[in-house]
């Protein structure tokens, strides 16, 4: 049983139960596919990063639309979401997210139930592990959290490991979009 | 402690201590409220507004039965929970910040008693007779003199001792107990910034009862190099006044620059406004390694914990003037004067020196002597640039960073002579030297950042202190009624994500007419932004405390004059009585008064402590990213909590589905999405249609601003009847109200939380 | 706050409290000190024994700019280092001790008071007229009444919050500061503890001035399961004491019996000799979980924080006594009585009652009425059996057990029927639970242990409070010369490796005349072993404060009592006035008074502080493994520290090269060790050498009999002429020195500190 | 850089930097063999622990002959060596022996300079893992430590894994101990 480090340090974990780092897209893909009800929790940094132009918002969206995953706008994704003339279908900023998302009796986004996998992206790494921090105590019972940023989240159930080139990055989430795409 | 007799011993020594003969207004069930007694007040909020924890750490490691892990339901091996512990720590950090400004208070109080003696007597100025709020509400005293508020610090010391207690091994099993005794403890860190702030404007005439205090100026350009710069860090006026009193005195005030750095640059401001303010204290770290100070005296609080060992560096002397903060120095307070002095220009050494005049004498002496001898230079463009040349872009910077900032791109720009973006990150800044001490490459970042720090200088409203009683009389109503927006207070430290969220911020809302308060660094950066015609916040907006005002109150204890003005509007606009009667106060506030706080940079134990005690008062706080890792919130789900409430003027329990206020305690992630969340925040049952309107008007137009066009999600939730909706949005809103199937309600005529849960406090007591 | 002016305001103040103008002693220089007061005699101290850290974490998490790794010199983003953090953590803790002490101080005596008034006199008795010794000595006040003792507590109040205050962020930068602050802290904790303790004798009639006082039946098969049974856990008698009152005046004392866990089993056993103790802190759970008790009754500290929810399981009640631990039950005390008790019985449900008569009532009433439908036994062997034999030895129990403890093969032992080993485990364990909750199979293992779990009884003697002067005057000569080998105190919890050490320890010092004086879980686990005719060490030694004795003095807040002692050979013995003359006191126990401390199972941070009050004194204390997670120790390096002292009566300063104490805070990993150590820290540098040839008479054969023959390899530093050499050992200590080439030296005189560091003390003070 | 989890929880790293795990005996020798003045600190459970009979204090011993390595007895293990036989270099207990080692100019147990390479042996886990700590704190600049213990010691610079069993660890031991002899 060991755990990595994460880039930023001010998320070190100190406990003993550590996020799975995955970095094979497919089992990635798998996961998602494999989730009742998947949850895709978007930040506001997707309409900062972006690949040689291609802004990572786009990326999400992409993702959401081929797994069919229901979209939870934090902060002010929507406003971004809206100017891709897409609407997202959920608003709640992280923090509310994860507060819904802790009781097992919400009802979930779609109103069809609770989430079993929530998928965080885009969110400032901080505020993003401590959101993470509050699923893993007190939502590990009904369940499980994964991330697609560029670094590695402890708190987190799967986690991408820490890239140390964007590239590695782009290519991941790539393939894991075709990933999908086979598997949808 | 509350036992229940008859009338007991200690109901009567209460009673003396609190003078409960003289009829102001009379005694009210919590007279010095223990631990037990205002908890039912507590547990009502904790329902609507449950606890959010995100543990910073999966363990426990306070006793030697640990480490213990506490994740997926484990018990510590004293059987505690990861929710318990995660409130035992936010205990633990309001005990802190509470202890931080009782600890302030009790010294001050004895620095101007022993100055003063102890029958001086609390004059706040012709247009404040309600000059404690916070005390008067809490102990049920109505301090007369500066003895009087020795009793209520004393009450303060009690109950700190007995709340640590039950941070011990084996103690409080309950997460929602712990909270209530961090609730508590908070209420009464209110209650010695009180203490604090009154005794210092009593003690050192500091300004009161007028709202244009002097313009100071502000930035490190303000500082006159050229002369002997005595820096001030902490906040604990009693150095700073003698120093200027010194000065003064000795006709040394032309040779010598005084400046600041937090708090204690908002008090010597408010003594003398000569002084300058360099900035908050995310520019500490970097302003004293410019060498520019000649003497650094700290008192306490938020001072550089290596402040010698930086010193050093640039061979600035170190004076430490309070026993909080003593750096293993020789404590000189007993020595001849001549031999310390010597010793600090010869030796280059630092001392502690407990008494504040000799401090100031020696500081004086010292920055006198030594000042000529030492360069005061900043980082030239080719050095910057031959420094910022050595990066290899390894990423060790960002990795330590806790703002999240990789300089790589930053050294590579400064060192091809790109200044702007370098300048954007440096806003970003908050000052704390991790990525110097990390580069593999030796380069000293702070330095070199020299090259792109702002030379500009700005204007500063002095701190004010205490709201007037006359302007809680005319902002009464239309604060009540809703027609007034809201009141914003912007407060805490410099931990944010950009140094100019907090300006945009206050621009934004008091160009819509909000009224706008501030302390502390926040108040502090507000400044630091120029608008059109290069105007700060303080110089576009009048300092008034009423629609559109931007009043900075003052430092770190200044807050409780914003608590106070909160309770001010239900005591003399509402003429609900105060004394010892918290209960009823914190319910007006939290169920009519459209009151939020800002604390986007909340960094320290006190802004937690002093956040808390806005929440135990009613008033929401609005927090930046990095306070998830104060590793609590309190939040509402609206959808699915209980939005019930008596009306008392019917005596029946209303269900009014509405969320308002829907948090008390949030995170934002930007302040882009914070400017949504806040006029939100400002709804109130009571709002008339016409405030509410108002209200409506502001959280839509900024949704539509700032979250890409339509109609908050939430909106029909607030929405009682038609004339709700602002005038602008008409169509819009019916159309999308149509939509949903939305259905008007009944306003509540007098929104109360009595009534809904057990307590001691009659439904009568809240009628006016 | 020291400011210094000819005669301050505040000064005059201090005079008032104290009554300076009553002149049974000069007042001393440090009456009522503050932070600075005492620091020079800190450093002092932390010169020759210097804060060793072992970091139990790398970070520090306590601010909103962290977590900061503070490894390898880092510095956080506020300027703190690794060593500054260690020292932050350990002054914390003692300020959690210290308050926790405080708290209980403060709530017995408003207790009290409430019950006898402010006037009661203070009497310990005839053998007692030195009634205060920490408070006479660190306050300079001599407490007369009850109202005296609540000056005292308000002046820790204050100190506490200044204390807590220079935690906050951006605060102290000295690791040696917090070390002194931590020294304050704990020095004040000792005034709490005596504080607390001279209430509760004098308000409770608890034995003083008495030695043999009555035995008391301890352990569970004491308490008499077919009655009701009152469980009581925590620290403070207001409960218990008026539950006796109740039970005695409305003749129910003989129908329900009362036990006790912890201190208040101590404290209520001082009220009422038929009260049972079932044992300390590491068998509680245990008992819990047996379900023998119908009604829990807790009131502060070291309670499982999960009470309620162990008490469900075996359907116990539970009644929270006491405001600092309510477990966010409904508090019922104003309560109905018949409403309280009706929903107990039926609805199962526990309160908060904070009012100790209305508590004792219900307990009662409730406990008669359920305990006839409860059924309390211990598990069958073939239970026991079946589930031991669920076990797949995967280790998960060895893995979260604090000490370090693998059921396993017990588990596998009792499943065979074999219960040798097993109990010898069960010896071990510190009754954490964390095992059970671990275990995959879900064995119940606390339960199974029941049956390998001892049903011994044992006989302890009930705490007799402080030492009486008469004693003091008799073992004064003997112990300062040494012919008494030394006194040493057993404190403190019940984490420690073996549940038996403590009482093989304490028989192996009281056979070799050593004054062993206990308190705590300390006092109860040293009955809680058998020796030769079944006797236990309170049967075998006679209770006297005498070579050879065995005390126990009471409960943790006794320990005031062993500081006391040492303060009266101080004082009586050595007549050096002790008013407000806290250095002349520390300084005289340092290097005079061969005491020493074993606070074998430290635990909680009560204890951290305790010990640390011990080391202000001048008290060595040595602690067992577990301890190293307190994360500092005070250390000397006996062959490179600097062992000069002043010989007051030569008036020069001495290079005695003599490491004596060697270590005042000092983790030894066995027992073994332990008795090799703690004979060596009773050595010091004014013993004859009569009295110094038995004391390394003593050092040499425990050495002898644990390190497997040989002399000690430091020997040689603690003989300074042939004469210290212990008449057994003549020929082979000589032939020893002779090969290394010792040289004989000139014994001390009068050794002292005063005079080799900065102080305001004249050497004259510490001449008698 | 990842951590691996003790085999005691109470010892679980909360930090960033932990001991290189290393299985190969071959590399132990070497890095024992690379150090200039070598300690061996060997704690009481030796004389407690045994593979079929034999004390684990019996390989201590071994391995301290034929690497020629200086012994601190900690505790009372000199007794257990007088009772075999042979006399310990120095006895310090635990918190002893790291406070001296902490100080760079201390001249160790031989006066020949102080150590460089301390070697952790039979010393109660938590115990000697906050020893360690003291030594990675504040002695990182001039000493390494390692451990002979079944466990994992985060702590130490180099440490053995957790060995699930007994028979792993004598491996090892036994596989040090060649590999010494080689080398010597
Ligand atoms: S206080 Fe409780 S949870 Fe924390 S370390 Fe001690 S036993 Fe474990
Ligand atoms: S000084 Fe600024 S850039 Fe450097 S680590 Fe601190 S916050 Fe980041
Ligand atoms: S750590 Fe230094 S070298 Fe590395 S990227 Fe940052 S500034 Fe450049
Ligand atoms: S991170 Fe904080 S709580 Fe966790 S172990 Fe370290 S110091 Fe303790
Ligand atoms: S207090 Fe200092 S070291 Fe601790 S987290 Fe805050 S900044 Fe870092
Ligand atoms: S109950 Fe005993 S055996 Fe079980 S984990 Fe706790 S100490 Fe270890
Ligand atoms: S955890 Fe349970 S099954 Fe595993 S070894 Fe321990 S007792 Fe046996
Ligand atoms: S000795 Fe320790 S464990 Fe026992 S009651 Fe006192 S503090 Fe608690």
């Amino acid at each position: 049983m060991s755990t990595m480090i994460p880039f930023h340090r001010v998320n070190v974990l100190t406990g003993i139960k550590s996020a799975r780092l995955i970095e094979d897209a497919a089992e990635y893909a798998n996961l998602i596919q494999k989730a009742k009800r998947p949850l895709l929790v978007l930040g506001p940094l997707l309409s900062e990063w972006s690949f040689d132009g291609k802004l990572l918002i786009e990326y999400a969206l992409e993702i959401a639309k081929i797994a069919n995953i229901p979209i939870c706008a934090t902060d002010i994704v929507k406003g971004k979401m809206v100017q891709l003339g897409t609407k997202p279908d959920s608003v709640y900023d992280a923090v509310e997210i994860v507060n819904h998302l802790k009781d097992p009796d919400w009802k979930g986004v779609k109103k069809e139930g609770n989430h079993d996998l929530v998928i965080f992206f885009g969110i400032r790494s901080d505020l993003e592990e401590q959101c993470l921090s509050v699923l893993k105590h007190f939502a590990f019972n009904h369940l499980k959290t994964m991330t697609l940023d560029k670094y590695y989240f402890p708190h987190a159930n799967y986690s991408l490991p820490n890239f140390r080139k964007d590239e590695q990055w782009k290519a991941f989430l790539e393939d894991l979009i075709s990933e999908l795409k086979k598997g949808g | 402690m509350a036992e229940v007799k008859a009338i007991t011993r200690k109901q009567e020594e209460v009673r003396q201590l609190i003078k409960a003969e003289i009829p102001w207004e009379p005694v009210g069930p919590t007279p010095m409220p223990e631990i037990p007694d205002l908890r039912s007040w507590d547990m009502r909020l904790l329902k609507t507004y449950k606890p959010w924890y995100a543990p910073f750490c999966d363990l426990c490691c306070l006793c030697t039965y640990g480490k213990c892990d506490l994740t997926q339901g484990r018990r510590g091996a004293c059987g505690l929970d990861i929710a318990t512990q995660q409130a035992r720590i936010i205990l633990l950090a309001c005990l802190m910040g509470c202890s931080a400004h009782a600890g302030h208070a009790g010294h001050i109080l004895e620095f101007l008693i022993e100055k003063h003696g102890p029958d001086k007597k609390i004059d706040m100025g012709t247009f404040i007779e309600l000059e404690a709020p916070n005390i008067r509400t809490v102990t049920g005293l109505k301090p007369e003199t500066l003895g009087d508020l020795k009793t209520v610090i004393e009450y303060v010391y009690k109950e700190i001792t007995h709340l640590l207690d039950s941070t011990h091994f084996g103690q409080e099993g309950s997460y929602l107990d712990y909270e209530s005794k961090a609730l508590h403890a908070s209420m009464l860190d209110h209650v010695g910034m009180e203490v604090a702030d009154i005794a210092q404007i009593v003690g050192f005439d500091f300004p009161t009862s007028v709202a244009d205090t002097p313009m100071i100026d502000m930035g490190w350009e303000a500082v006159d190099k050229s002369k002997p710069v005595i820096l001030l860090v902490g906040h604990n006026p009693a150095t700073s006044c003698t120093l200027i009193d010194y000065l003064r005195e000795n006709n040394l005030y032309d040779k010598v620059e005084v400046a600041g750095i937090c708090c204690t640059a908002l008090e010597t401001t408010r003594y003398s406004d000569r002084a300058k303010i360099v900035g908050p204290l995310s520019r500490q770290l970097f302003f004293i390694r410019s060498g520019i100070a000649d003497v650094i005296m700290t008192d306490e609080q938020c001072i550089r914990t290596d402040m010698p060992i930086e010193a050093d560096k640039v061979s600035s002397r170190v004076i430490a003037c309070l026993d909080k903060v003593m750096y293993g120095l020789e404590d000189a307070t007993d020595w001849d004067m001549e031999e310390i002095v010597k010793q600090m220009v010869e030796d280059k050494k630092h001392f502690a020196i407990l008494d504040p005049e000799k401090a100031a004498e020696v500081a004086a002496q010292v920055a006198l002597k030594i000042s000529p001898r030492r360069k005061k230079e900043w980082i030239s463009e080719e050095e910057a640039k031959e420094l910022a040349g050595k990066c290899t872009q390894c990423d060790m910077c960002e990795r330590v960073c806790p703002n999240l900032l990789g300089l790589g791109k930053a050294m590579k720009d400064i060192s091809e002579g790109n200044f702007d973006e370098p300048q954007k990150l440096f806003n970003k800044c908050i000052g704390c030297g991790k990525c110097d001490q990390e580069c593999p490459q030796h380069i000293p970042i702070l330095r070199v950042m020299q090259v792109v720090a702002s030379k500009e200088t700005w204007r500063i409203r002095a701190g004010r202190g205490a709201i007037m009683d006359t302007e809680i009389r005319n902002v009464g109503a239309p604060l009540t009624l809703g027609t007034i927006p809201g009141v914003l207070a912007f407060v805490g430290c410099s931990n944010f994500p950009d140094i100019d969220d907090v300006a945009d911020m206050v621009y934004e809302f008091a160009k819509r007419k909000y009224i706008v308060v501030l302390t502390g660094c926040a108040a502090i950066v507000a400044g630091m932004k120029k608008f059109q015609d290069g105007k700060t916040v303080y110089e576009l907006f009048p300092p008034d405390f009423d629609a559109g005002g931007v009043v900075n109150v003052g430092s770190c204890v200044s807050n409780a004059h914003i608590t106070g003005a909160a309770i001010k509007i239900a005591n003399i606009f509402a003429a609900l009585p105060l004394r010892a009667n918290y209960e009823v106060m914190a319910d007006y506030v939290l169920n009519r008064v459209g009151a939020c706080g800002v604390a986007w940079g909340a960094m320290s134990q006190k802004a937690a402590s002093i956040g808390t005690g806005c929440n135990r008062l009613g008033i929401p706080v609005v927090l930046g990213p990095h306070s998830s890792k104060y590793r609590r919130l309190y939040l509402s789900r609206k959808e699915e909590d209980d939005w019930r409430v008596m009306d008392a003027r019917k005596r029946e329990i209303v269900d009014t589905g509405e969320p308002s206020p829907e948090h008390i305690a949030y995170v934002c992630e930007t302040k882009e999405k914070a400017m949504v969340m806040i006029p939100k925040l400002c709804i109130r049952k009571n709002d008339t249609p016409q405030g509410r309107s108002i209200k409506l008007n502001h959280y839509i137009s900024l949704y539509k601003k700032y979250m890409g066009g339509g109609l908050p999600e939430d909106l029909h939730l607030f929405v009682r009847r038609d004339a709700d909706i602002p005038l602008v949005y008409k169509k819009e809103v019916r159309v999308h109200l149509k939509e949903i199937g939305w259905q008007p309600k009944e306003p509540v005529g007098l929104p109360t939380f009595i009534g809904t849960y057990p307590t001691k406090v009659p439904l009568e007591a809240v009628i006016h």
